[in-house]
C-alpha cells in the first residue's frame, strides 16, 4: 500500500557496487589491472549461472536446491565419457539428459504431488550426491588439458575470455526471456499466485515444470563449466556452490527495488560477491576479516534497499 | 610420487631442516609471495603455514595468505589472484591437483616459482610431503608387534574420497601393509572433515558393536582418532582394542596422556619444517639453483609410550616429550 | 432466440469432505439473458461455478455448451468456449501490473515470441475505457489498487475476451454506488447484444434491477427457477432461507450514554478532519462510497496505522501513539473489513480463532492455556453465535463467510472490550445472517456498548443505525438522524453532492 | 466480562459438539514406518537392541541434533526461516571455550556464555528481520557469513590458531548420555510447553500462519517474530555445548555437519505431523538417526546410507504428497 520507489531502496545496491569498486579500485593495487578485471568476472561466471537457474525457478514460485547433487552427477558422467574418449557432444548430451531427467522428476513430485520444494528438492540432494558416490566409486573424475580442450572455454576472443562471452550472453537471452516474453510473464505470474493460474486458463503445472526443466539445463551448463574450470569432477563442487548461489539469488532481489527473483540481480549480485573475494585477498586483509566483510555488506546493502518498508516477510512453507 | 620415492627420503629428511638454517636472507630486496591454504581447519594445516609465514618473516618477505576452506574451486581462484598480482613465488598447502595443474602452470610460464606442499603437480618447483609411505609402514608394523606377531581385525578411520593427497597415500598404504600382514579388514568409517571427533566416534561405537573382536582402529588422521579413543573406553575394551594415527595434534596428545588411553602409536609430522622448507626451496628458485629435487619430504617423530614395539633403530618421542617439541609455548597437559 | 439455451448443467452433484456442496443440481442459461444465482451462504454458487470453470471436477453430472456435451473439462477448454468468469476471490495477479492482469494467457506480440509492450498499455487503456474506468494507470500493480479498482479490472479483464457467456460471482460487494450503476448499464448493453449473464448477488434490489431470470439454491439443492417477473421478494428470501424472515426497523434509542470514543480534527492517509463522538449504547453508522476512506479512519482508530494529527481519546485517555495492543486493552475491538486475512488465521481450528485475544483470561499460571475453560467459553460462543460448525476443532477456512463472520466476533466478544467497531461485516453474508449480525450490534449497544458500523451499503447503513455520519473523500461531511433521512437523501451525500446543490 | 451480550450471564445453551478435527494420515503413517523400521533393526541388526546401540548411538546423536532443529523449528513455527543455525552453534561452542580458557570460568559460568552469545546473535537476527523487516533468508545468510568471520577471529586465542579444548570436567560431561539425553529432554519440555501449551506459542503459531490477523488481533507481531530468533540462538547454544564438550574441542565450522539437519528435521516433522511441533522434530531425529543407525549396523557404507536417507525422506514427502492429492480429489 506504502509508495516505496524511493531513489535510495531503488539504487542502493547499485551504489554499494560502486562505492565497493571505487574504494578497492583505490586500496587494492592491481585491482583495476584489466587482468584482474577479467579474472573477476570468469571468477563470477559459475556462480552467476547456476544463479540464473535457480532464479528461473525461484521466479515461478519454486526453489530447486538439488543442483548442490546434480552438478557433481552431471560434471562426473561428462567428465568420464570425456575420458573414456567418447567426443564432446556425446557428453554433452548425456549431461544435459541427466540434467533434464532429474528436473523432470522433481518437477512432477512438487507440481503433481504437491510437495514442498525446498524439503523435495533437499531429499533429492542427498540421494543424487549417493549416486554420485556409487556411479564414480568416490574418486573424482580428472581430466587432461587436451581432453577438456580447455583452451577452447577459457582461451580469449579478442580481450575477453569466451567463457564471459558466454556469460553475457546467456544474461541478456535469460533477462529478455523471463522480463520480456509471454513465456516469462507467465512464469511470475504462475509464481505469485497459481490459482489465479488456472482461473487465467494457463496450466500452473506446465509452467512450473518449464521452469525446472530450464532450470535443469542451465545448471548443467554451470556442470559443464566448473567440470572445464576444475579440469574435472570433484566431490565438493556441488555443496561449495550451495550457499554463494542462494545468497546471488536472494540479494539479486533487491538489486532496482524489484523485490522479486530477477536476472540482472543475480548477474550483479554475482559481481559483488567475486568482487568483494577479489579485493580483500589483494588487500591483504586477516582472513576472517573476508566473512565478515561478506556478511556486513549483505545485509548493509538489504537494509538501505528495504527502507521504508518495514513489514516482516515470512516464508511459506 | 611413488614408491621408490620413500628411499630418497631418507637423504632429504636429514637436509632439509639443515638446509633451513644455512640459506642467509635475500639481500637483493624483500619478495612478496602468495599462500593459497586449502584449508586451516587443524593444527596440521596451520603449522605449514605458520612455518611459511615465521620464515618468510625472517626473509623480510611479506605473505598474502589465502584460506580456501575446502572449496577448490577458492584455491583456484586465489591462484588467479595471485597470477594477475604478478607476486614473486607462490606456496600451495594442499589442494585437488589436477585442478590446480593449468593455473600452476600459467605461474611457471609467467616465471613465478610455485612450490607446494602436500600435492602432486608438474608445473611446481617441487612437491614438499611428509614420508607418508615410511610413516604409514612403522604404524603398520608397531601394530603388528604390538598382537605379538598375530594378525586382528582392524577398521579404518578416514575422510573418504576428500582429495586430501597425504590422506589418499596413508590411505592406500595401510590397507596394503595390513592386508600383506593378513588383517581382517571390518571397513572404511567415515569421520568426516566438520565435527570429526564426535563423527567418529558414533561410527567407532556402532563398528564395536557389529564387530566385538576388534583390535585395531587406524585412523588417517588425529580428531577422528581421538573420538575412537573416547568409544573404546566407553565401550571398556582398552584393553582389547587400540589406535594408531598419523598427527600429533595437541588433542591427540592429550588422550594419550590418560593413563588408560587406547592411543598406542602416533606419527608426530612437523608440519612447520615443511612450511619453512617450502620458503627454503623458494628462495633457491628465486637464485636459479637447479639442484631442487622435484619431490622433497620432511621429518616426523613416532610418538609412543611402547618404544619396544619399534623396529630396532626407529626413535621414538613419548607424548610430553613430542608435546614440547611441537607445541613449545603451552605447557604439556594444559589444554590452550 | 431468447429461449435458445446456451448452457445447460446436467445433474451436477459435488462433496467435499463432510459436505455435500451440490446435489443433483440443473442450471440452464438462455442466449441474451442475465439469469440470477442466489442462494444463503454456503448453498452452493460459487462451487456450482467453480465447477463450470473446471476449477473442480464433480462428482456426477454433464454440461453442454452451445450443444457440445462434456462429461470432462477444463479450464482451457471452457475459456475456449467463450466463457468468461469474475470469481467472488478475485482471481488476479497481485504481483503483475494491470496490462499484465488483462492480458496475462494471451498477450500480443510483435516480434514473434516478445511483448509487445505499447500494443498491450494501449490495449488496456482501451479496455479500461469501455467501463469508464481511465482513472487506473495500467502500469500500477495490482496490490497497490484499491479493492473497487481491483474489482474492476477483473471486470475489464473477463470483457475484453468478447465473451458469449459471462459469469460474475458477487461483482458488486466491493463496488460503490456509482461503480455499480456503470457496471449495470455494461450488463443491459451486453446482454442487448445478445450475451448471456450469469450473476451472483446477496443484494435483493440489484437482482430485480437486472435480472431476468433467478434460479435459488438452498443447502446445495435447486429449490426453484422461473422468471424474475414471476417471484415477489418475499417468495424470493422464503425460498433462500426456508422460512419467513422479516426486515426489522430498530427503534430509536432515547437516551445515550457516556462518550466512549471521540476524535478531534484527526488526520491521517486517506481521511482529514474528522470528528465525532460515539457513545455507550448507540450504533453509530458510517456510511461512504468505497473509497470514501472509511477503512483508513478504522484502522488509525484500531492502531494499525499511525495518524497525522488531531486526537483520539478512548473512555477520556488520550491517545498519541496508538497500536492495536494499547486499543485492545483501552476495550476496543475490530471486525476488519478483511475477515479471511485480517480476522482469522484460516489455517487455525475455529476454537484458536475464537481465543486469540483473549488468552490471558484463559490462562493458568506459568502463561499455560487453560483448555477445559476454552472450551467452555467457545461452546458457549459457538451457541450463543450459532456459528454453523460440526466441531470447534475444524478450521477456520472450512467455514462459510458468515459464518467466519461471526468467529470474528466471538473473539471480540471474548475480551473486555466496550467498543465495537464493524468494517463491512455483511459483505457477502446471506439475509438471515446480516439480520443476525444487525441483532447482535443492537444487543451490545442496548447492553451499554458503543457500535461503530461502518458500511458502503447505505440501505443497512439507514436501516441499522441510531446516528449516521456520512463521509466523503475523506471528510465527514454530514450527520443524519436515520428515522427521518431518505435512501436518496443519504446517497446524495455520499456521492459528494448537497441538499443546496440540488435546490 | 461486560455482559454485553445475553448469554454471558451464563446461559449456558446446551454442550455444544467436541468433535476431532480430521485424523491426520500423516502420523499414522510415519509411526506405522517408524514402527517397522524398528522392528525390521532389531531383527535384522545385531546388537540394535542393546542398551549400549539405543542410548549412544541412536539417542545421543538424535538429541544432539534435535536440540538445534527443534530451535530452527520454533523459527519455523513462526513463520521464519534461520540459515545460521548451525554457525550460531559454533560460535556459540567457541567463545565459551575461549573464555574459559582465558579467564578460567567454572563450568556454569561458562555455559551461560554460550547461551548468551547464541541469544545475542539470535536476537540480532530477530531484530533485523523483525523489525527492520528483512527477509529473513537474507539476514541469516548474512550471519552464516559473520558468525564464521567471529568464529575465526576468536579462534586467534587458539595456540595455533586452530581449535581450542575445552576443559576435562567439560569433556567428561560431553560424553556422558545422562547429560546429553538430560539437554536435550530439557530444551524439549520447555519448548514443548512454550510452543504447544503456553499462551505463547499460540501467539507465535499465530504471526507464523496469518501474520496480518495477528496483528489485527492485537498480538505484538514484531515482538514474537523476533522472540522467536532469539529462542532459536539458545537453543542453538544449548547445542553446541552439546557438541563441544562431545567433541572435547572447539573450533572454527564446528557444527557444520548439522545444518541440514537442522533444516530438515523441523520440515519432516511438520509433513508427519501436519505443523511445526517440536514433538514432530524429535520425533523425525529419532527416525533419522534410527534409519542411519540401523544400516551402519547391518554394514552398509556411509556413502549408501545418503542414498537410502535421500530416498527415504523422498518417500516420507511423497506418501504426504499422494494423501494430500488424494484429499483433495475427495
Ligand atoms: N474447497 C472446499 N472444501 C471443503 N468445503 C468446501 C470447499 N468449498 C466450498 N465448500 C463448502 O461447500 C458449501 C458450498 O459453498 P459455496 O462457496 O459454493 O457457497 P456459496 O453459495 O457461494 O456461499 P457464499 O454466498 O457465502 O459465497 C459450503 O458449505 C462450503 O463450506
Ligand atoms: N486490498 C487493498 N490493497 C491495497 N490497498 C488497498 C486495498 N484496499 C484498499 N486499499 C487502499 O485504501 C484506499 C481506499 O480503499 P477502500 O476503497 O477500501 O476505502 P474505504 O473508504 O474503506 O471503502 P470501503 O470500506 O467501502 O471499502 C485505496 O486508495 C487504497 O490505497
Ligand atoms: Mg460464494
Ligand atoms: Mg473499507
Amino acid at each position: 500500500m506504502k509508495k516505496n520507489n524511493g531513489l535510495l531502496q531503488k539504487y542502493a545496491v547499485f551504489a554499494i557496487l560502486i562505492l565497493l569498486f571505487v574504494i578497492f579500485s583505490i586500496c587494492a593495487k592491481s585491482f583495476l589491472m584489466l587482468d584482474n578485471l577479467m579474472n573477476l568476472l570468469v571468477q563470477s561466471t559459475i556462480l552467476g549461472i547456476v544463479g540464473f537457474g535457480l532464479v528461473f525457478i525461484m521466479i515461478a514460485g519454486e526453489i530447486d536446491l538439488s543442483y548442490a547433487g546434480s552438478i557433481p552427477l552431471e560434471g562426473a558422467v561428462f567428465a568420464s565419457l570425456l575420458a573414456n574418449g567418447k567426443p564432446y557432444f556425446v557428453a554433452l548430451l548425456a549431461a544435459v539428459g541427466i540434467g533434464l531427467t532429474i528436473s523432470f522428476i522433481v518437477s512432477q513430485l512438487v507440481t503433481r504431488f504437491k510437495l514442498v520444494s525446498y524439503i523435495t528438492t533437499i531429499a533429492m540432494m542427498f540421494l543424487l550426491q549417493g549416486i554420485w558416490y556409487v556411479l564414480t566409486g568416490g574418486k573424482n573424475v580428472f581430466l587432461s588439458e587436451e581432453m577438456l580442450n580447455r583452451e577452447f572455454i577459457f582461451g580469449n576472443i579478442g580481450p575477453f575470455p569466451r567463457i564471459v562471452l558466454l556469460y553475457v550472453l546467456l544474461f541478456v537471452l535469460l533477462y529478455l526471456l523471463s522480463e520480456h516474453t509471454p513465456f516469462g510473464l507467465r512464469l511470475r505470474a504462475v509464481g505469485s499466485d497459481p490459482e489465479s493460474t488456472r482461473a487465467a486458463g494457463l496450466n500452473p503445472i506446465l509452467y512450473k515444470t518449464l521452469a525446472f526443466l530450464f532450470g535443469g539445463v542451465i545448471f548443467t551448463i554451470g556442470a559443464i563449466l566448473t567440470t572445464a574450470r576444475m579440469s574435472g569432477a570433484l566431490a565438493t563442487s556441488g555443496s561449495s556452490l550451495l550457499m554463494p548461489v542462494m545468497t546471488v539469488a536472494f540479494v539479486g532481489q533487491t538489486f532496482l527495488g524489484m523485490g522479486r527473483p530477477n536476472i540482472p540481480g543475480v548477474f550483479l549480485a554475482s559481481l559483488l560477491l567475486a568482487m568483494i573475494d577479489n579485493a580483500f585477498v589483494l588487500m591483504q586483509l586477516p582472513i576472517w576479516s573476508v566473512p565478515m566483510a561478506n556478511g556486513v555488506i549483505l545485509i548493509s546493502a538489504i537494509f538501505l534497499a528495504n527502507i521504508g518498508k518495514n513489514e516482516i516477510i515470512q516464508i511459506k512453507f | 610420487a611413488e614408491a621408490p620415492a620413500a628411499e630418497e627420503a631418507a637423504a632429504d629428511q636429514a637436509a632439509a631442516p639443515a638446509e633451513a638454517e644455512a640459506v642467509p636472507a635475500d639481500d637483493s630486496g624483500a619478495k612478496v609471495i602468495g599462500l593459497a591454504s586449502y584449508q586451516l581447519g587443524n593444527d596440521w594445516n596451520i603449522q605449514v603455514a605458520e612455518g611459511v609465514k615465521a620464515k618468510a618473516a625472517e626473509m623480510g618477505w611479506e605473505v598474502i595468505q589465502t584460506n580456501a576452506e575446502t572449496d577448490s574451486e577458492a584455491q583456484l581462484t586465489a591462484l588467479e589472484g595471485f597470477l594477475s598480482q604478478g607476486v614473486d613465488g607462490v606456496v600451495v598447502p594442499g589442494g585437488a591437483g589436477p585442478t590446480l595443474e593449468p593455473v600452476i602452470a600459467e605461474l611457471k610460464a609467467a616465471g613465478i616459482p610455485v612450490v607446494t606442499v602436500d600435492l602432486t603437480t608438474q608445473n611446481s618447483v617441487t612437491d614438499i610431503f611428509p614420508d607418508n609411505y615410511m610413516t604409514t609402514e612403522l604404524l603398520g608394523v608397531f601394530s603388528v608387534n604390538k598382537m605379538n606377531g598375530v594378525a586382528g581385525k582392524y577398521a579404518h578411520l578416514t575422510i573418504p574420497d576428500f582429495g586430501w593427497k597425504t590422506v589418499d597415500i596413508r590411505d592406500k598404504v595401510a590397507d596394503l601393509v595390513f592386508e600383506i600382514e593378513g588383517w581382517d579388514f571390518v571397513g572404511i568409517l567415515d569421520s568426516g572433515l566438520a565435527d570429526a571427533v564426535n563423527q567418529s566416534m558414533t561410527a567407532v561405537r556402532s563398528t564395536l558393536l557389529a564387530n566385538p573382536d576388534l583390535n585395531l582402529v587406524y585412523s588417517s588422521w588425529g580428531m577422528p582418532a581421538v573420538g575412537a579413543a573416547k568409544a573404546i573406553r566407553e565401550a571398556g575394551l582398552q584393553d582389547q582394542v587400540f589406535v594408531v594415527c598419523t598427527d600429533a595434534d595437541r588433542i591427540v596428545l592429550a588422550e594419550m596422556a590418560e593413563a588408560d588411553s587406547p592411543i598406542k602409536g602416533v606419527i608426530g609430522q612437523r608440519p612447520f619444517d615443511m612450511g619453512t622448507m617450502a620458503v627454503d626451496y623458494l628462495q633457491k628458485a628465486f637464485n636459479g639453483d637447479t639442484d631442487i629435487p622435484k619431490t622433497a619430504f620432511a621429518p616426523f617423530y613416532f610418538v609412543t609410550n611402547n618404544p619396544e614395539l619399534l623396529p630396532p633403530g626407529v626413535e621414538s618421542l613419548t607424548p610430553e616429550e613430542a608435546w614440547t617439541i611441537l607445541y613449545p609455548d603451552v605447557e604439556f597437559g594444559e589444554v590452550n | 432466440m431468447a429461449d435458445t439455451v446456451v448452457l445447460e448443467m446436467h445433474n451436477i452433484d459435488k462433496q467435499f469432505p463432510g459436505v455435500h456442496a451440490l446435489k443433483n443440481v440443473h442450471f440452464d442459461v438462455r442466449k441474451g439473458e442475465i439469469h440470477a444465482l442466489v442462494g444463503q451462504n454456503g448453498a452452493g454458487k460459487s462451487t456450482l461455478l467453480k465447477i463450470l470453470a473446471g476449477i473442480y471436477h464433480p462428482d456426477e453430472g454433464a454440461i453442454s455448451i452451445n450443444g457440445n456435451n462434456y462429461d470432462r473439462w477444463t479450464p482451457h477448454q471452457i475459456m475456449g468456449m467463450g466463457v468468461s468468469f469474475i470469481y467472488q476471490e478475485l482471481n488476479l495477479f497481485q504481483d503483475l501490473s494491470v496490462a499484465q492482469n488483462l492480458f496475462i494467457g494471451r498477450e500480443p506480440t510483435r516480434v514473434p515470441g516478445v511483448i509487445y509492450r505499447n500494443e498491450m498499455r494501449a490495449r488496456a487503456e482501451k479496455a479500461l475505457a469501455r467501463l469508464d474506468a481511465t482513472d487506473i494507470p495500467v502500469d500500477t500493480l495490482v496490490k497497490d489498487l484499491s479493492a473497487a479498482k481491483q474489482q474492476i479490472v477483473a471486470i475489464a479483464k473477463a470483457f475484453d475476451q468478447n465473451p458469449s457467456l459471462i459469469v460474475l460471482d458477487e461483482p458488486t460487494s466491493r463496488l460503490g454506488l456509482e461503480d455499480s450503476e456503470k457496471l449495470f448499464a455494461i450488463l443491459n448493453k451486453m446482454r442487448d447484444q445478445g450475451l448471456s449473464i450469469i450473476y451472483v448477488s446477496h443484494r435483493l434490489g440489484e437482482i430485480y434491477r437486472i435480472s431476468d431470470r433467478i434460479t435459488v439454491l438452498r443447502d446445495g439443492c435447486l429449490i426453484k427457477t422461473d422468471d424474475a417477473k414471476s417471484i415477489t421478494p418475499r417468495q424470493l428470501v422464503q425460498y433462500m432461507v426456508g422460512e419467513d424472515v422479516l426486515t426489522k426497523k430498530y427503534k430509536q434509542k432515547d437516551k445515550c450514554g457516556d462518550v466512549l470514543l471521540k476524535t478531534e480534527s484527526l488526520v491521517g492517509d486517506g481521511f482529514q478532519n474528522v470528528n465525532f463522538d460515539l457513545h455507550a449504547g448507540e450504533v453509530l453508522g458510517l456510511v461512504g462510497a468505497v473509497g470514501a476512506g472509511k477503512t483508513e479512519m478504522v484502522r488509525v482508530l484500531f492502531g494499525i496505522d499511525l495518524f497525522e494529527s488531531g486526537m483520539i481519546s478512548v473512555q477520556g485517555n488520550k491517545i498519541t501513539r496508538n497500536k492495536p495492543q494499547k486499543a485492545i486493552a483501552n476495550g476496543m475491538a475490530l471486525c476488519p473489513e478483511d475477515r479471511k486475512y485480517q480476522g482469522l488465521v484460516l489455517e487455525n481450528s475455529i476454537r484458536e480463532n475464537i481465543t486469540i485475544s483473549s488468552l490471558n483470561k484463559v490462562k493458568t499460571s506459568f502463561w499455560l492455556v487453560d483448555r477445559k475453560s476454552e472450551k467452555e467459553t467457545v461452546n458457549a460462543m459457538v451457541s450463543r453465535l450459532r456459528i454453523a460448525t460440526p466441531s470447534i476443532d475444524k478450521k477456520a477456512r472450512e467455514l462459510s463467510g458468515g459464518n467466519q463472520q461471526k468467529v470474528v466476533l466471538a473473539k471480540w466478544l471474548c475480551t473486555d472490550s466496550c467498543i465495537f467497531i464493524f468494517d463491512e461485516p455483511t459483505v457477502g453474508v446471506d439475509i438471515q445472517g446480516k439480520s443476525e449480525i444487525y441483532d447482535l450490534m443492537h444487543e451490545l449497544a442496548n447492553n451499554g456498548a458503543g457500535v461503530l458500523f461502518v458500511t458502503s451499503d447505505i440501505e443497512e447503513g439507514l436501516q441499522v443505525s441510531d446516528r449516521l455520519l456520512v463521509m466523503y473523500k475523506g471528510s465527514i461531511i454530514k450527520e443524519l438522524d436515520p428515522h427521518c433521512s431518505s435512501l436518496e437523501e443519504a446517497s446524495l451525500f455520499a456521492m459528494g453532492g448537497n441538499l443546496n446543490e440540488k435546490e | 466480562m461486560k455482559n454485553y451480550i445475553s448469554f454471558l450471564s451464563r446461559s449456558k445453551t446446551g454442550e455444544t459438539k467436541i468433535g476431532k478435527s480430521s485424523t491426520n494420515y500423516g502420523l499414522i503413517a510415519g509411526i506405522a514406518v517408524f514402527a517397522l523400521v524398528f522392528i525390521f533393526f532389531s531383527i535384522k541388526a545385531t546388537g540394535f537392541l542393546s542398551k549400549i546401540n539405543l542410548v549412544h548411538n541412536l539417542v545421543m546423536p538424535a538429541a544432539i541434533s534435535a536440540v538445534i532443529a527443534m530451535g530452527m523449528t520454533v523459527v519455523m513455527a513462526g513463520g521464519g526461516i534461520d540459515l545460521s543455525v548451525a554457525n550460531i552453534a559454533g560460535l556459540a561452542g567457541l567463545a565459551s571455550a575461549a573464555v574459559s580458557a582465558q579467564f578460567d570460568l567454572p563450568v556454569p559460568l561458562m555455559f551461560l556464555t554460550a547461551l548468551i552469545v547464541g541469544g545475542l546473535i539470535g536476537a540480532i537476527n530477530g531484530v533485523l528481520v523483525a523489525y527492520a523487516g528483512i527477509s529473513p533468508f537474507v539476514v541469516t545468510l548474512s550471519v552464516v557469513y559473520l558468525a564464521h568471520g567471529l568464529q575465526y577471529l576468536i579462534s586467534l586465542m587458539a595456540v595455533s590458531g586452530t581449535y581450542l579444548m575445552l576443559p576435562r570436567v567439560v569433556t567428561k560431561l560431553g560424553t556422558n548420555a545422562f547429560f546429553q539425553i538430560g539437554f536435550c529432554t530439557f530444551t524439549f519440555i520447555l519448548l514443548f510447553i512454550y510452543l504447544d501449551r503456553s499462551i505463547f506459542g499460540r501467539y507465535i503459531k499465530a504471526v507464523g500462519m496469518n501474520i496480518n490477523a495477528a496483528n489485527f488481533s492485537g498480538i505484538p507481531t514484531r515482538f514474537y517474530t523476533w522472540l522467536t530468533y532469539v529462542i532459536c540462538g539458545v537453543c542453538c547454544a544449548i547445542m553446541g555445548i552439546m557438541l563441544t564438550a562431545n567433541e572435547g574441542l572447539a573450533r572454527v565450522g564446528s557444527g557444520e555437519s548439522y545444518q541440514i539437519d537442522a533444516f530438515l528435521l523441523p520440515i519432516l516433522g511438520n509433513t508427519i505431523f501436519g505443523r511445526f511441533s517440536v514433538q514432530g522434530t524429535l520425533f523425525s531425529a529419532l527416525f533419522i538417526y534410527m534409519v542411519i543407525n540401523g544400516m551402519f549396523i547391518m554394514g552398509v557404507s556411509p556413502e549408501k546410507v545418503k542414498i537410502i536417507k535421500g530416498g527415504l525422506l523422498l518417500g516420507i514427502i511423497l506418501v504426504s504428497g499422494i494423501q494430500k492429492v488424494a484429499r483433495r480429489e475427495n
